[in-house]
């Protein structure tokens, strides 16, 4: 049975926080191309935002005999435990994008790192608005620890600066069609604003659609986080200001190349490998492409 | 025993009991008897505990008692057989006859055996065929009154009453419940007993209490009151008996059946229907009769198209030869059949009067996607008129209605659609002696306008006094038929019976 | 107008005084609420939702419900969006059919048409109980999109198209436009005409309404093809105001939805109710939310809130109807 | 064992001809799914779904239905995992009343069946209809999640705790076992006691219940209850198995756990169906799951391939009771 399985090309399984964003389907079907690539067999997972679900796609993956596990985390602690359970199995795990809470469990972590993109995003954000004005902030899904990240990176820089004034804080779950509905509420209640942070850039798109129906495009600037098609030629035309450019392409790689090696015999891996969060503004969106240089 | 003083109750907008008083004693029948709406069921919700909101006072073993619930008044030894079939349909005869009284183990688990032993005692004692495992959804009608009557005799209660257990059994059940009302009557129970079947109470029947819009009129001793005397009691007015069919009929058909056989929807093999054949003339009012389970509501639904898939055989209607394979076809085919459970099958109870009238002939009414409202408004309203139907007006809820202009309506809607062939199955169930003399006159009416009426009736008076010609089914298969000079009660029970004694 | 009066009863508008009372306490709190602006905004908003609650209003009326309507909406988004911006690819020739705009959204309407028929098909020929058929549908439909869309939104879809979602005519967005041609048509279709009766009828008694000739079949099949298309037009409205079709649109609408027909009155039973309850019901959940978002009140706060304001809205209907 | 034949009759596990021969497909197609340790995997995974779904049988045998499950799951895991770390915080002396692990899943259940206890008296009390009730509390109890957790996961439970989920107990995962008592105490429950015979009375009718003397609205009430307990049941195992309470846990746990209830042949309409086949029904989406996985269906093409099956498992399950 042994002899069997040498014989058999490798398999990968993807395991994907959530196919229901653009962000992380990319993020996965690059991972299955890389790995392809190599000439392994691959076959992503969708953990529909659920820990429990991803739970059950790590045993049903580990018993259906995977080699490796490309990973994309729903959540820190909570999928700790099945990580755990790949490494009991012998089966080594290369965390993308997301962080897990444990040292010396997954084999190696290719991280984006969330907060201090924001923190970046943040100081691009009090100069552009010259340390005053009145802003409002729209939330991802709540119950998610990126929205937190974000929102803490971001924070962490703008809270210092008490002529910056926040109005309102409210939720659109990461969905365009939420944010839209969200921001023209909003902006009956404070017509007056002069900036908009989103948690990512579908709710950017969204809230700049509220903008513009109002009329306000111009007056108000709008921050996303993410680097989506849609935001990075936006930024082109001058309708969003900024967004935080993460490296999906690159994180997917990474984790099917290290895959790679791993079955070649390397043992040895970065416990942690930060992908930098890269602005994205008017003045150098030119380097970029949809999630990428 | 059960002494009642002056009892009012209000229902929003109706005072459907004004100071009624009377008494019951034990060891005697009671009959209540009253017009559809006079308040009986009323009445006896209150004393059985259903209702608690009332005026007046009813005194128990010469105490006051006041029920709180249904459950209190059983404990006290009052049980009430309700006029709706009170039943759990997918819980089986011993489930739905022990509910809210189970019997339990030691480990307060159910006691299965216990509940089944005397369950089938009960059956037994009862003569009902069924078994104490079967689902009351599998059940006739008839079938599921008995085990009403059964739960009602379950322990043994001190009053007992009896809201129509007879609307749809047969003959020889009711036989069967006589016999057990006459064992109770000795035992010393007061019985209490409503029906619209005023035979019936005279056979079994020692007091009566006339109840007339919710007043009670008159009570008294049976013996020394006459059946005309009652009725008139009952109604305020005298009212004629009606008189057997003397017609002669030309041989003129305009609905003929042949070779009707349907299947039985699950066992492969067994028939429901065999070899069906009839014919019915213009004019002609023939009745139907047979015991309960006989097929008569099978082969009316088949001949209206109900039984797609499992019927076959010919009908001509006014002798032209149709294929009849949904209620659209037979009602193009000017066929009309009023249902035997007006409730669950010929209306809506939602809905209103109008809307329930015209249901069949929207097609006609639907100019450019606009229904003709006017048209429709007329229409109704000259049938609310023809037909007596007591109403405030055609926007009323038709469950709003008693049972007599609910059936009213039915028959309202099948008239609308200007049908050749009417059939009737059970068509005066649960209604009054005047409401039932009035449907009786509008099927003669109608009969005398020359459509043909196919009548379905347990009930022997009432296929004499209507019928010119009587058909009897045993079994699925036609026994008899029988000229009305030639019919009496002893040869269409015998064809009735049939092959069961043969 | 004597007839008018007997078809909208009182009855039917219980739900006013849910909505008076959370429009009156909105106004005290907030004195965004009461502007003109912000009307606009709640009925655009709602716009969508009144489509689909519509639908359901229909099938729910038939004593059916529809699960599938956010998927739906989804999907046929999406088609519209792809052949608008790609056409259908023709491999041989290594060309593509192009759409027109009217030829785009006719698509989107039809698939949702045809994702309705095969709900209603399911329902009737075999007997599946709604529930589970639009539960079916809901995850084939969002399946569908998925691969359609092989996950990635559809975006960049031309000022006309915007035009549907965003754009004005004579002092009215056009979105509240479509949602009223919805409303008065569906009201014509309930009162006016006898299909509208037999829904009620079907709803109220099936066996009645079969006894009286009535093509059951027929008619819930029609009725769950409505509410595909409206499904198809909220979905074609949102990828308009978005310029982009979303592969997640329309997730957990159906929650929504039947709100709406809920809080509107209409049995789930079947048989009693009507849309203009359900507009009614529509309205109050988007007033709801846009009135939680002018208080900014927090978003942990809004869920507990809102489950709240609906809980009495329905509570305050009961109790009128009883003291009636 | 005549009683037993009796009510393990042929009928209610009719469900096990679409169970049976989704096994024998999958088989053939994967040679991993008929081993032990697959087996154990499946039975895990569907022992959340089983405990929720049980109590939605008894709900929907009385003709209601709860939508609430999973946020309920969701808060009382919360809540469980929270007094479990932190305890709950006395301002005034500045300490901590810490909980054992024995404490805080009773705390866990006695929320859930508050919550249970919510929705029956919100249904009994005010008449709302079930869905709406349940509806609310779908909002109320999520939002209620995110402010006891304040939208961050509570993680770090210790191995006792962990134990409950992942743990084995003579040759059997403790999930699995406690979804075996589960269902034996169901079962118990629905052919045994009083209060069983009353659930399927009130569902087939419940004016003959009530015209019986059963107080519905106690049996209603704990029925829901008793959902609510299972609910948590559910979320401490979830909980437990992740070593962590997710703000988000169970979201749409409410539609599997239907549908779990519909396939296993349980009428929405209440009054017919039986725990046994609630369980099949689970285990049929369960299997389903894991098989798609196996077989390496693509996520876009699972949830079409998905739908369909449950559409077939409905239509096998209702042309074999035309056949009887
Ligand atoms: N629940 C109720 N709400 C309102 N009115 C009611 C209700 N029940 C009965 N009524 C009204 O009270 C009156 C008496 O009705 P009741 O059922 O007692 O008549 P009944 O004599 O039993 O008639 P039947 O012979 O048709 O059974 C009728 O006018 C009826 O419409
Ligand atoms: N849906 C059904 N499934 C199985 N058997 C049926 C069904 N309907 C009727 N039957 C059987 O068909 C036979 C004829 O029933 P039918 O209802 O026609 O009798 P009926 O003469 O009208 O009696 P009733 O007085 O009860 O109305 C009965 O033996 C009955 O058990
Ligand atoms: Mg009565
Ligand atoms: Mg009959």
């Amino acid at each position: 049975k042994q002899k069997d399985k040498k014989n058999q090309p490798k398999k990968i399984a993807i395991i994907i926080s959530s196919l229901n964003n653009p962000w992380f389907v990319f993020l996965g079907e690059t991972a299955a191309k890389k790995a392809a690539e190599y000439g392994y067999e691959s076959k992503i997972f969708d953990s529909q935002n659920n820990t429990s679900t991803e739970s059950e796609h790590f045993e049903n993956a580990i018993v259906s005999g995977y080699d490796a596990i490309l990973f994309n985390a729903t959540d820190a602690d909570g999928s700790v435990a099945s990580v755990n359970k790949a490494k009991e199995a012998d089966i080594p795990v290369f965390c993308m994008d997301r962080e897990i809470n444990a040292v010396g469990v997954a084999t190696s972590q290719i991280l984006s790192d969330s907060y201090s993109g924001c923190v970046n995003l943040g100081k691009y954000f009090v100069q552009q608005l010259d340390k005053k004005g009145k802003y409002v902030e729209i939330l991802g899904i709540v119950g998610d620890n990126n929205t937190w990240s974000r929102s803490k990176g971001f924070h962490s820089v703008v809270d210092l600066y008490p002529g910056l004034k926040m109005v309102a804080q409210q939720s659109a779950d990461f969905d365009r069609n939420k944010a839209l509905e969200v921001m023209e509420s909003i902006l009956s209640a404070n017509p007056d604003i002069d900036a908009v942070f989103c948690g990512n850039d579908g709710m950017a798109m969204g809230a700049y659609q509220a903008l513009l129906a109002a009329g306000k495009q111009n007056k108000v600037k709008v921050f996303g986080f993410d680097g989506a098609d849609d935001v990075v030629s936006a930024i082109k035309d001058g309708k969003i200001t900024a967004t935080g450019m993460q490296y999906p392409a690159l994180m997917a790689n990474t984790a099917a190349q290290f895959a790679h090696e791993y079955f070649g015999g390397r043992k040895n891996f970065p416990e942690k490998m930060p992908v930098s969060v890269e602005m994205v503004t008017r003045k150098n969106v030119d380097n970029y492409v949809a999630y990428g240089q | 025993m059960l002494k009642a003083v002056g009892i009012t109750k209000r229902f929003p907008g109706v005072l459907a009991l004004d100071n009624v008083s009377f008494e019951f004693e034990p060891g005697k029948v009671t009959a209540i008897i009253g017009e559809n709406g006079a308040g009986k069921s009323t009445l006896m919700k209150i004393l059985s505990g259903v209702y608690q909101d009332y005026e007046g006072q009813i005194l128990y073993k010469d105490k006051e008692v006041k029920f709180a619930n249904t459950k209190a008044a059983q404990e006290n030894g009052i049980v009430i057989i309700h006029q709706e079939l009170n039943l759990v349909p997918w819980l089986t005869v011993q489930e739905n006859i022990f509910l809210g009284r189970e019997m339990t183990t030691w480990l307060d688990t159910l006691d299965k055996k216990q509940m089944r032993l005397k369950t089938e005692a009960l059956l037994k004692k009862l003569k009902l065929n069924v078994k104490a495992d079967d689902k009351i959804a599998d059940l006739k009608v008839g079938q599921q009154q008995v085990v009403e009557i059964a739960k009602a005799l379950l322990y043994d209660s001190e009053v007992i009453i009896m809201d129509e257990p007879t609307s749809a059994i047969s003959e020889g059940e009711v036989e069967v419940l006589f016999k057990i009302i006459e064992q109770l009557r000795l035992e010393g129970k007061a019985i209490v007993y409503i029906s619209h079947k005023l035979d019936e109470l005279f056979k079994i029947a020692d007091n009566f209490v006339v109840l007339r819009d919710g007043k009670s009129i008159e009570s008294g001793q049976m013996k020394n009151i006459n059946h005309d005397q009652l009725i008139q009691k009952m109604v305020g007015r005298e009212i004629h008996k009606l008189e057997r069919s003397t017609r002669v009929l030309e041989n003129n058909p305009i609905l003929t059946v042949q070779n009707l056989s349907l299947k039985h929807p699950y066992s492969k093999g067994k028939m429901l229907l065999h070899d069906i054949n009839l014919e019915l003339n213009k004019g002609e009012i023939v009745g139907i009769f047979g015991l309960m389970g006989a097929g008569r509501t099978e082969l009316l639904e088949s001949i209206f198209g109900l039984n797609n898939g499992r019927a076959s055989g010919n009908i001509s209607v006014d002798g032209k030869p149709c294929n009849i394979k949904t209620v659209t076809d037979a009602i193009n085919n000017k066929l009309a059949l009023v249902p035997e459970d007006r409730k669950h099958d010929g209306l809506v109870l939602g809905l209103d009067i109008r809307t329930n009238m015209t249901l069949p002939i929207l097609n006609k009414l639907e100019k450019f996607g606009f229904i003709n409202r006017k048209e429709e408004k007329k229409n109704v309203e000259k049938y609310i008129k023809e037909l007596h139907i007591k109403t405030p007006g055609d926007k009323q809820l038709a469950g709003n209605l008693s049972g007599g202009n609910q059936q009213k309506i039915v028959i309202a809607k099948w008239l609308l659609t200007q049908p050749l062939v009417i059939m009737l199955d059970e068509p005066t169930r649960g209604i009054d002696i005047h409401a039932k003399t009035e449907i009786y006159k509008l099927i003669k009416q109608l009969a005398a306008t020359g459509i043909g009426i196919l009548m379905v009736s347990s009930e022997l008076p009432e296929i004499l006094a209507v019928s010119d010609r009587v058909l009897v089914m045993c079994e699925g298969a036609i026994t008899a038929d029988i000229k009305i000079e030639n019919a009496t009660e002893d040869n269409i029970l015998k064809a009735a019976i049939g092959s069961l004694t043969a | 107008m004597k007839t008018l009066n007997n078809t909208i009863s009182v009855e039917k508008l219980r739900p006013l005084i849910a909505l008076f009372l959370l429009c009156v306490v909105l106004s005290l709190l907030s004195d965004k609420f009461l502007t003109v602006n912000n009307a606009w905004n709640v009925m655009r908003q709602i716009s969508v939702n009144i489509c689909i609650s519509v639908g359901m209003t229909l099938i729910v009326l038939t004593s059916g419900i529809d699960l599938s309507v956010g998927s739906v909406l989804a999907l046929c988004g999406a088609v519209t969006a792809g052949l608008l911006k790609n056409g259908i690819p023709i491999e041989a020739t290594n060309t593509y059919v192009g759409f027109t705009l009217l030829g785009a959204i006719l698509a989107g309407l039809v698939v949702g048409g045809l994702l309705g028929f095969f709900n209603g098909w399911v329902i009737t020929k075999f007997k599946v109980p709604p529930f589970v058929a639009t539960l079916a549908m809901l995850t084939i439909a969002r399946g569908l999109t998925m691969l359609f869309t092989k996950g990635f939104p559809i975006s960049g879809l031309g000022k006309e198209f915007a035009f549907i979602g965003t754009g004005w005519f004579w002092g009215m967005p056009i979105p509240v436009w479509i949602s009223l041609i919805v409303i008065i048509i569906a009201f014509w279709l309930t009162t006016r005409t006898k299909i509208g009766r037999y829904i009620y009828a079907i709803g109220g008694n099936e066996k009645a309404a079969k006894l009286s000739g009535i093509n059951i079949k027929k008619v819930k099949i029609t009725v769950y093809v409505i509410a595909g298309v409206l499904a198809a037009v909220g979905g074609i409205m949102v990828t308009s105001r978005l310029d982009s079709a979303q592969p997640n649109a329309g997730m957990s609408f159906e929650l929504d939805s039947i709100a709406a027909v809920v809080i509107g009155g209409t049995s789930l039973s079947g048989g009693r109710g009507a849309i203009l309850g359900t507009v009614l019901g529509a309205i109050i959940i988007g007033v709801l939310n846009n009135g939680l978002v002018l208080l900014n009140v927090s978003p942990f706060w809004q869920q507990v809130v809102k489950g709240f304001v609906i809980l009495l809205a329905v509570i305050i209907d009961k109790a009128n109807s009883k003291a009636e």
